[in-house]
């Protein structure tokens, strides 16, 4: 293995050759390659096509202070060798543009809208430069994350810039839902081109609740930032802190007690069981399944409470630390855990046996809101979505982190794409959770749950990974002077996901829209920050 | 002595049309001849009217005799009920349409000339007064070519206009081939009696071979189910009256193709003395399939005028469904029944023309306030032409057949006709066929509502989704006037079905030898072995008395509401006219449900440099009416090839073909009565 | 015509009678779920309100320091200090009470904040000297 | 005559009192059932008549886009649907208004109620009253002739389309039941009244999810008294169909004539009867899904081959 990784990137450094300024293994599994602005794209195409790497995360970085220019970051992750690698190229503020790749790489579309709407840097060659994440009604001129942006300032609102897609002929309409819902659901725009029922064209605009959580971060401690990276989201709060814990613990180069990786396994998999028996329960929702509705819902309440009990929070929030997890469980707490799993288990059997057999429910689920490999693939879709669709990844197994490589588990694939599809891969999931769970407490070490941190240096970077229910959560972080955040980037599966969704609603019919929805369980909060 | 009078007022009838169908057509000064061709064709309407309510509540017949052309081809008038019903449906459109006229033909003055549309109006309105009148079957076809002829110039009267043309041609191929087969049954009734007189004809059919009594049924049936717009002959119908100027389709689809039903009901039952019972089948099963597919057809469209033709095509499927019926219960021996169904197919033939006179009118109205007839570019007239939209609305409500106007009547009455099939004629076959057609009939009634909520929702409701909309104001007095007093009578004729059993009281006696009560004002006793009736007015009080009675309560308990006006919700965002439901997006359902019939296929093209980023999506519907497909175009293309190689030899414009076609008809009756 | 009239009812029902059976036979199981006020105490590990025990304080600063959204505030009061907690900004992570060296802050199980006036989620501990 | 009259109104008030107090109770009880179900406890049985009360006190909102129609259409459907209610019996053989109309009068004027819902609906311009009155209008097309067809099932018995006479020739065949034909109309008008309800799997009357609603979606811009109206005449329209159902297929036990004795028992074996359906529809609904909206056709058109059928056993048997 170890030497497979050296060839594999001493093969790479040779085939790229004269393209790259410089070639340097900063982590174990993490490589940087410096290049010239130009040859980005020669590089990245190099890195994705010949040697199938797939986009991880894309990050822009004000680093005018200290290294004089902005800093743009291709991270690639490969999951065969196990390894990262990290493309950087400096763009000065004299010339603030950068060659877009979005064109080639659709799923760079947003990372480089992201990065001209907050840094201000304009991507080449990009086919849509409409506003992502800031609105229209914002200022062209003032972008957040440059540094000289004072928080405390009130931005003017302008004319609008918002556009969406134009339709020929007199025939479609344009239906609007959202930011505004009926539900409690959290802000979105939805713009349908549909005639009838039939929705040809589906233009999302996200970003309402953008609050600038990495701006919010920056220059903030690290130890209170946590709980900043643990508020981004409601229901993967817990995904978010490992996350982001990792992530300071990868800067700090620290490994923390086997203990608190069983742990910290532990609480993912209960987050990810809540999760989805709540979203299979919900599921029945888009079709007005109240017996599946109401017993998915009881189900879920049974693990919140489980939850409450052994961590004193129903969403497992202030559960991690910084160098491992906050406090130890003790025995009466594993046979509450496992009694409570076995009951579940045996409703969420049942639940599953009825919904499956049920000819209208499947009927609604299949065929609809079809993925296609080829779709996700170009987009790097992640997580259930993903394995919905066939593409074959999950970072648990591929770039394992906590104590994912000491348990065994089978991660479910469909290739089918459609709703039921994306159901089967949650329904498979949960049962292997659950085996999970019980593999943690055959193996569980004794030991300490936390490991003090050493003294970070300023500008470390590191990163931090986790597949949530809804897919892998990456979280880029630079640490500044004083243990601080420099700079801090969260990628959420739903930021990857959310352009597919767009994909897979054109040719359904709009009552199918919200299953459709629903199934890929995106959430806004994650992907706006 | 009041027989007398009433010739005489038969003959001011014929002759003020015949004024004002010169007098316009010379007038130089568009004004003049606007006020001299309606005023004649308005007097002219009122005349005829009297002439034929006369008859009716009278229980007489006029006799008339003209001129004899040669031995006993002559033109004679004798108005009997039959006559005298279409003759009052025929002059209550003449004075309805002539008042709106005066304000709608406005709109071509110095454009066009208004004195031949004048005088074209009311030469059309004289050829269709011959056509129930005449008593010879010559000058029946005589006076059937000239109302087609002058029906096929009005509709090319704006023949500069994309597709007018077109129109006309389809038209007028299709209406000759209908001419062909009228005239071949008219001549085989002839070869067969030796004389043209309808009075012979009458006499002597009861001696004919069943044979040929089935051949000039058959013969009579497709030539006056082209007239009609019964599917699949249909095709004309959707083309002729949106290119027509609006008050030439009111007339054309309230009026001329009820002459069809008027021929059909003179051949078949006064002539052939009802037939067995597969004519009737036929009959219904031809009105079912109409009813049916003419409404589905009329639902794909976002032309307003073009769903009105296609909803003729629906509702004289209905009157076919009701004389199929009759046809039936006639063969059954069973002449309350009969004479029932024949009641509901003439009710209907009444209300038809009522409620589709307001419309096209209304639809005539649009047009000339908004000067298109597409309906996603309309919307929001309801505030820019308040009276317009209600009287468009009463005509709608009478179309869909709701309470209490008048279509919902005659449906009614419709209905019962179809469910007394299966009560009470004992063949199995017939137990199941009531029910079916019924079902038919009610689905085209749930259609028709879509489509008209479609088109009324569109056009008039919510916000203007173009300049043309956003300019439109109320039309003038007179065009209003006009909508009005059809508009009226729906209502009259919705809860008073007394009055028009009264007037058919006379039709029934006739051929059934029976009648239905209906002298009391408020209700309907289909009596005799059943009690199937209808109160409308007590339902109707009913109706009145909870509405007066609820809302009064309701501000006593809970006190005069506050009404607050705010903005449309629209999730948070701005709503754009875009964001309105289209006339295409609101009857998409129901063409993706029914999409084998109506062949609905759509063509969509994206726009995009790259994958991933569509710029612009173009988007259309298409409708391929795969029966007309499939039946016609292959039938359209060869006549009309035909004609234009016809047009090459002659070197000459169509009118001097059309002249000739009329003569060599006129040639070959004269030819034959000398053999 | 039997035959018949037993596929008419199959295509009614399309053969999902045993599948509603089963789904009878589980709401049966489940009985009534909700439950009704008052609710039961919250789980021992539930992170609620503060306890805060003013003699044990050693007035180090520590809990104020600690707290990620600054709901712990101390003001000089007159003569004394006054330590307040925001229940509005607190998000119960529980660092105050981990932090303090003489358990002066502990969190309790205390989950009731519903209250008619936005003031009355501010606890005030005054010190003593 | 005039005490024919009198009588005749006084029934006419009665009925109708019927109709407004029993249509939110049975709503109520549909809610309730469904609630306990889904292992909830549910609102009180009471609390769609509370819901109307209090919408029809409260002030009401409408568009600056909306024309006079969206203040009459509340009006006029409620009327509609209340007149239909006087054509249908109840828990005795005949309807006041039974002399005056039939069971054509019952849909239309119910068609009328519909039509105006549905031409409010694009008042307001809104997309989602368009997608609602769209939607109900394509499925209204479809239901109609199933609707007509499974009526005519029954109709065909008696030979008449007047609703008191088809009692009347019914509750003397008290075992009909058993008979496939009678059965199977049985079925198809089961169905219809599904289909009719607005209720699972037909459409889905809790969703508020925008893009899902049919019925719901057209009154989406409604809000007070007409809203309440609105609401109300649905409940009413969902009364009526369960009597036209009881009419047609549950006769027995309704009174023949006014003594009290009678009337009594009868006004207790149609409340149970009610309370049965109620429990029925909310099983139902509870058990299953909402069917793809392209798929209900085929639902409908089921209804009509179990008609068809019927009717076909009934003239070969």
């Amino acid at each position: 293995m170890l030497k497979n990784k050296k060839l594999f990137l001493t093969r790479i450094k040779q085939q790229l050759g004269e393209k790259i300024l410089s070639f340097t293994i900063r982590q174990p599994n993490e490589t940087e390659i410096v290049v010239k602005k130009d040859q980005l794209a020669e590089v990245c195409r190099f890195l994705c096509q010949e040697k199938e790497g797939r986009l991880f995360t894309m990050v822009g970085s004000d680093e005018r202070e200290f290294a004089g220019s902005f800093v743009l970051y291709y991270v690639f992750s490969f999951d065969e060798t196990q390894q990262f690698i990290t493309v950087k190229t400096m763009t000065p503020e004299e010339d603030s543009t950068f060659p877009s790749l979005a064109a080639e790489f659709p799923a760079l579309n947003w990372y480089e809208r992201e990065v001209k709407d907050l840094l201000g840097l304009r991507p080449q060659g990009h086919p849509d430069l409409r506003p992502l994440i800031l609105h229209g009604d914002w200022p062209e001129e003032i972008h957040p994350l440059r540094k000289e942006f004072d928080v405390s300032q009130n931005a003017p609102r302008v004319k609008s810039r918002e556009s969406f897609m134009q339709y020929e002929g007199d025939e479609v309409t344009e239906i609007p839902v959202g930011p505004i819902h009926a539900g409690i659901i959290e802000p979105g725009h939805f713009r349908f081109g549909a005639v009838g029922d039939t929705v040809l064209y589906l233009d999302a605009r996200l970003f309402f609740t953008h609050r600038g959580l990495e701006k919010a971060s920056e220059g903030m401690p690290l130890s209170k930032a946590l709980f900043l990276a643990e508020r981004i989201c409601g229901v993967c709060a817990l995904s978010h802190a490992v996350s982001f814990a990792q992530a300071v613990e990868a800067a700090a180069a620290v490994e923390i007690p086997l203990r608190a990786k069983y742990l910290r396994t532990l609480f993912l998999e209960l987050e990810r069981l809540y999760n989805h028996i709540g979203d299979v329960g919900n599921i029945c929702a888009g079709f007005g399944f109240a017996v599946g509705v109401s017993q998915g819902t009881i189900l879920r309440e049974e693990l919140l409470m489980l939850n409450e009990r052994i961590a004193g929070h129903r969403y497992l929030r202030g559960i991690v630390d910084l160098g491992g997890v906050r406090f130890d469980i003790a025995h009466p707490d594993y046979a509450d855990i496992l009694s409570t799993l076995n009951k579940i288990e045996i409703g969420f059997t049942e639940l599953v046996d009825i919904l499956l057999s049920h000819d209208i429910a499947v009927d609604r689920m299949s065929k609809t809101g079809i993925l296609t490999l080829k779709q996700a693939n170009d987009l790097e879709v992640v997580g259930v979505a993903a394995r919905a669709s066939g593409r074959n990844i999950d970072i648990r197994r591929d770039q394992p982190y906590a104590a994912y490589d000491k348990v065994s588990f089978t991660v479910p694939v469909y290739t089918e794409g459609d709703v039921l599809a994306r159901i089967r891969v949650r329904i498979d999931e949960v049962f292997q959770s659950i085996s999970i769970i019980r593999q943690i407490f055959i193996q569980m070490p004794t030991g300490d749950v936390s490991v003090g941190l050493p003294p970070i240096s300023p500008y470390a970077r590191g990163m931090g990974w986790v597949e949530s229910s809804k897919g892998e959560t990456v979280h880029w972080l630079m640490t500044g002077p004083n243990e601080t955040v420099e700079r801090y980037r969260v990628r959420s599966a739903t930021y990857s996901n959310w352009p597919a969704v767009a994909l897979a609603v054109p040719g359904n019919i709009v009552p199918d829209f919200p299953l459709i929805n629903k199934s890929f369980e995106l959430c806004y909060a994650c992907c706006d920050r | 002595m009041i027989e007398a009078s009433l010739d005489k007022v038969f003959i001011t009838t014929l002759s003020l049309f015949l004024f004002g169908t010169f007098a316009a057509a010379v007038s130089q000064k568009p004004r003049t001849a606007n006020l001299i061709a309606h005023t004649a064709s308005f007097l002219g309407g009122m005349t005829g009217a009297i002439t034929a309510l006369g008859v009716l509540l009278g229980q007489q017949t006029i006799f008339l005799s003209a001129w004899y052309i040669i031995a006993d081809i002559s033109l004679s008038f004798r108005i009997d009920a039959l006559s005298a019903f279409f003759l009052l449906i025929i002059c209550m459109l003449a004075v309805a349409v002539s008042i709106y006229s005066i304000g709608y033909v406005t709109e071509y003055y110095h454009k066009k000339n208004i004195g031949l549309l004048g005088g074209g109006l009311n030469l059309f309105l004289l050829s269709m007064v011959l056509v129930v009148t005449v008593d010879n079957g010559f000058a029946f076809l005589i006076a059937w070519e000239l109302m087609s002829l002058v029906s096929f110039f009005l509709v090319m009267y704006e023949h500069e206009r994309p597709g007018v043309r077109r129109a006309g041609y389809v038209y007028v191929v299709m209406t000759h081939i209908g001419t062909v087969f009228i005239t071949l049954s008219f001549l085989a009734l002839f070869l067969f009696t030796g004389s043209f007189s309808f009075t012979d004809f009458q006499a002597m059919s009861a001696q004919f071979p069943n044979w040929l009594k089935n051949l000039i049924f058959i013969m009579a049936l497709i030539g006056f189910g082209t007239k009609a717009g019964i599917v699949p002959l249909h095709v004309w119908l959707p083309r002729a009256h949106p290119a027509a100027p609006s008050h030439i389709s009111a007339l054309m689809s309230a009026v001329m193709i009820k002459t069809a039903a008027y021929g059909l009901l003179r051949v078949s039952f006064d002539f052939l003395g009802g037939g067995p019972v597969w004519w009737g089948a036929i009959v219904l099963a031809a009105g079912a399939l109409s009813a049916f597919i003419g409404i589905l057809f009329g639902l794909a469209e976002n032309d307003i005028k073009r769903f009105l033709a296609y909803s003729s095509a629906e509702n004289m499927g209905i009157i076919f469904m009701g004389i199929g019926a009759c046809l039936v219960f006639n063969a059954s021996q069973q002449s309350l029944l009969a004479a029932l169904a024949l009641t509901a197919a003439l009710y209907h033939i009444l209300n038809h023309a009522m409620f589709k006179g307001t419309l096209f009118m209304g639809a005539g109205a649009v047009l000339f306030a908004t000067h298109t007839r597409n309906i996603n570019e309309l919307g929001g007239l309801i505030k820019r032409m308040p009276y317009t939209a209600v009287l468009f609305l009463i005509g709608g409500l009478a179309l869909s057949a709701l309470p209490p106007f008048n279509g919902f009547i005659s449906e009614w009455a419709t209905f019962q006709s179809l469910l007394h099939l299966s009560f009470d004629i004992p063949n199995p076959w017939w137990k199941i066929s009531g029910g079916l057609a019924a079902a038919a009939l009610g689905i085209t009634g749930a259609f028709a509502a879509g489509g008209i909520i479609k088109h009324f929702g569109t056009a008039f409701l919510a916000m203007p989704r173009s300049e043309h909309a956003r300019g439109a104001s109320e039309v003038p007095a007179s065009m209003r006037a006009g909508m009005a007093i059809l508009a009226l009578f729906s209502l009259v004729l919705g809860v008073w079905p007394g009055f028009v059993l009264a007037i058919t009281k006379n039709i029934n006696e006739k051929m059934f030898h029976t009648h239905l009560s209906g002298d009391a004002i408020w209700y309907v006793p289909f009596a005799g072995q059943k009690t199937e009736t209808l109160f409308p007015g007590i339902v109707l009080l009913t109706l009145l008395g909870i509405l007066m009675l609820g809302a009064l309560l309701l501000r006593f308990w809970a006190g005069k509401g506050k009404v607050h006006i705010d903005e449309t919700w629209n999730c948070g965002t701005s709503l754009e006219s875009s964001m309105q439901y289209t006339g295409t997006a609101y009857s998409h359902p129901v063409l993706r449900i029914m999409q084998r019939l109506t062949g609905t296929h759509k063509k969509v093209k994206v726009y995009q440099q790259y994958a991933y980023y569509p710029r612009k999506i173009g988007y259309h519907l298409y409708n391929d009416h795969s029966i007309e497909d499939a039946a016609y175009k292959p039938v359209v293309a060869f006549t009309v090839k035909v004609s234009q190689v016809i047009r090459m030899i002659q070197n000459g414009n169509l009118q001097s073909y059309l002249a000739y076609m009329v003569i060599t008809l006129i040639m070959a009756l004269l030819w034959i009565r000398q053999v | 015509m039997r035959a018949a009239t037993v596929k008419a009812l199959n295509l009614a029902v399309e053969g999902e009678g045993n599948e509603m059976f089963e789904v009878i036979r589980k709401i049966w199981k489940t009985g009534v779920v909700t439950h009704k006020l008052p609710l039961r105490e919250a789980s021992q590990r539930y992170r609620g309100k503060l306890d805060i025990q003013p003699h044990k304080c050693k007035n180090c600063g520590a809990c104020v320091a600690a707290c990620p959204a600054g709901a712990i505030n101390v003001a000089q009061k007159g003569q004394g200090q006054e330590l307040s907690i925001a229940y509005t900004k607190c998000i119960f992570c529980g660092l105050c009470a981990s932090v303090c060296k003489v358990q002066a802050v502990q969190m309790t199980n205390d989950y009731h904040l519903a209250t008619k006036n936005k003031n009355d989620l501010i606890q005030v501990v005054r010190m003593p000297q | 005559m005039l005490e024919q009259m009198i009588q005749m109104a006084g029934w006419i008030v009665l009925q109708t009192a019927i109709l407004l107090l029993l249509a939110p109770l049975v709503q109520g009880l549909i809610k309730k059932s469904k609630a306990r179900l889904q292992s909830r406890i549910g609102p009180s049985i009471l609390q769609p008549s509370y819901d109307i009360i209090k919408y029809l006190k409260k002030d009401a909102v409408i568009s600056d886009k909306a024309s006079w129609l969206t203040r009459v259409a509340p009006y006029i459907a409620f009327t509609a649907v209340i007149t239909a209610g006087l054509l249908v019996p109840t828990f005795i053989v005949n309807a006041p208004l039974g002399v005056a109309g039939d069971i054509i009068m019952v849909i239309y004027l119910l068609g009328l109620a519909r039509f105006f819902t549905a031409l409010a609906a694009l008042d307001a311009g809104s997309s989602f009253g368009g997608m609602g009155s769209s939607r109900e209008m394509a499925l209204g097309a479809i239901i109609e002739p199933a609707f007509l067809l499974a009526l005519f099932t029954v109709c065909l018995l008696s030979g008449t389309t007047k609703l008191g006479q088809i009692v009347q020739v019914m509750s003397g065949k008290e075992w009909a039941l058993i008979d496939p034909s009678y059965a199977l109309a049985f079925l198809a008008m089961f169905i219809v009244v599904i289909a009719e309800t607005g209720r699972i799997p037909v459409d889905n009357p809790d969703t508020h999810l925008e893009l899902t609603m049919i019925h719901e979606g057209m009154l989406l811009e409604y809000s007070g008294r007409y809203l309440g109206l609105m609401l109300w005449a649905a409940e009413i329209k969902q009364l009526i169909m369960l009597n036209l159902f009881i009419s047609a297929f549950l006769p027995w036990g309704m009174a023949l004539d006014w003594s009290s004795i009678g009337a009594g028992a009868a006004i207790f074996i149609y409340g149970l009867k009610l309370a049965l359906l109620g429990i029925l529809l909310a099983v139902i609904e509870t058990a299953y899904a909402k069917m793809r909206l392209y798929k209900v056709p085929k639902l409908l058109a089921a209804s009509m081959a179990l008609s068809v059928l019927a009717v076909i056993m009934r003239v070969v048997m």
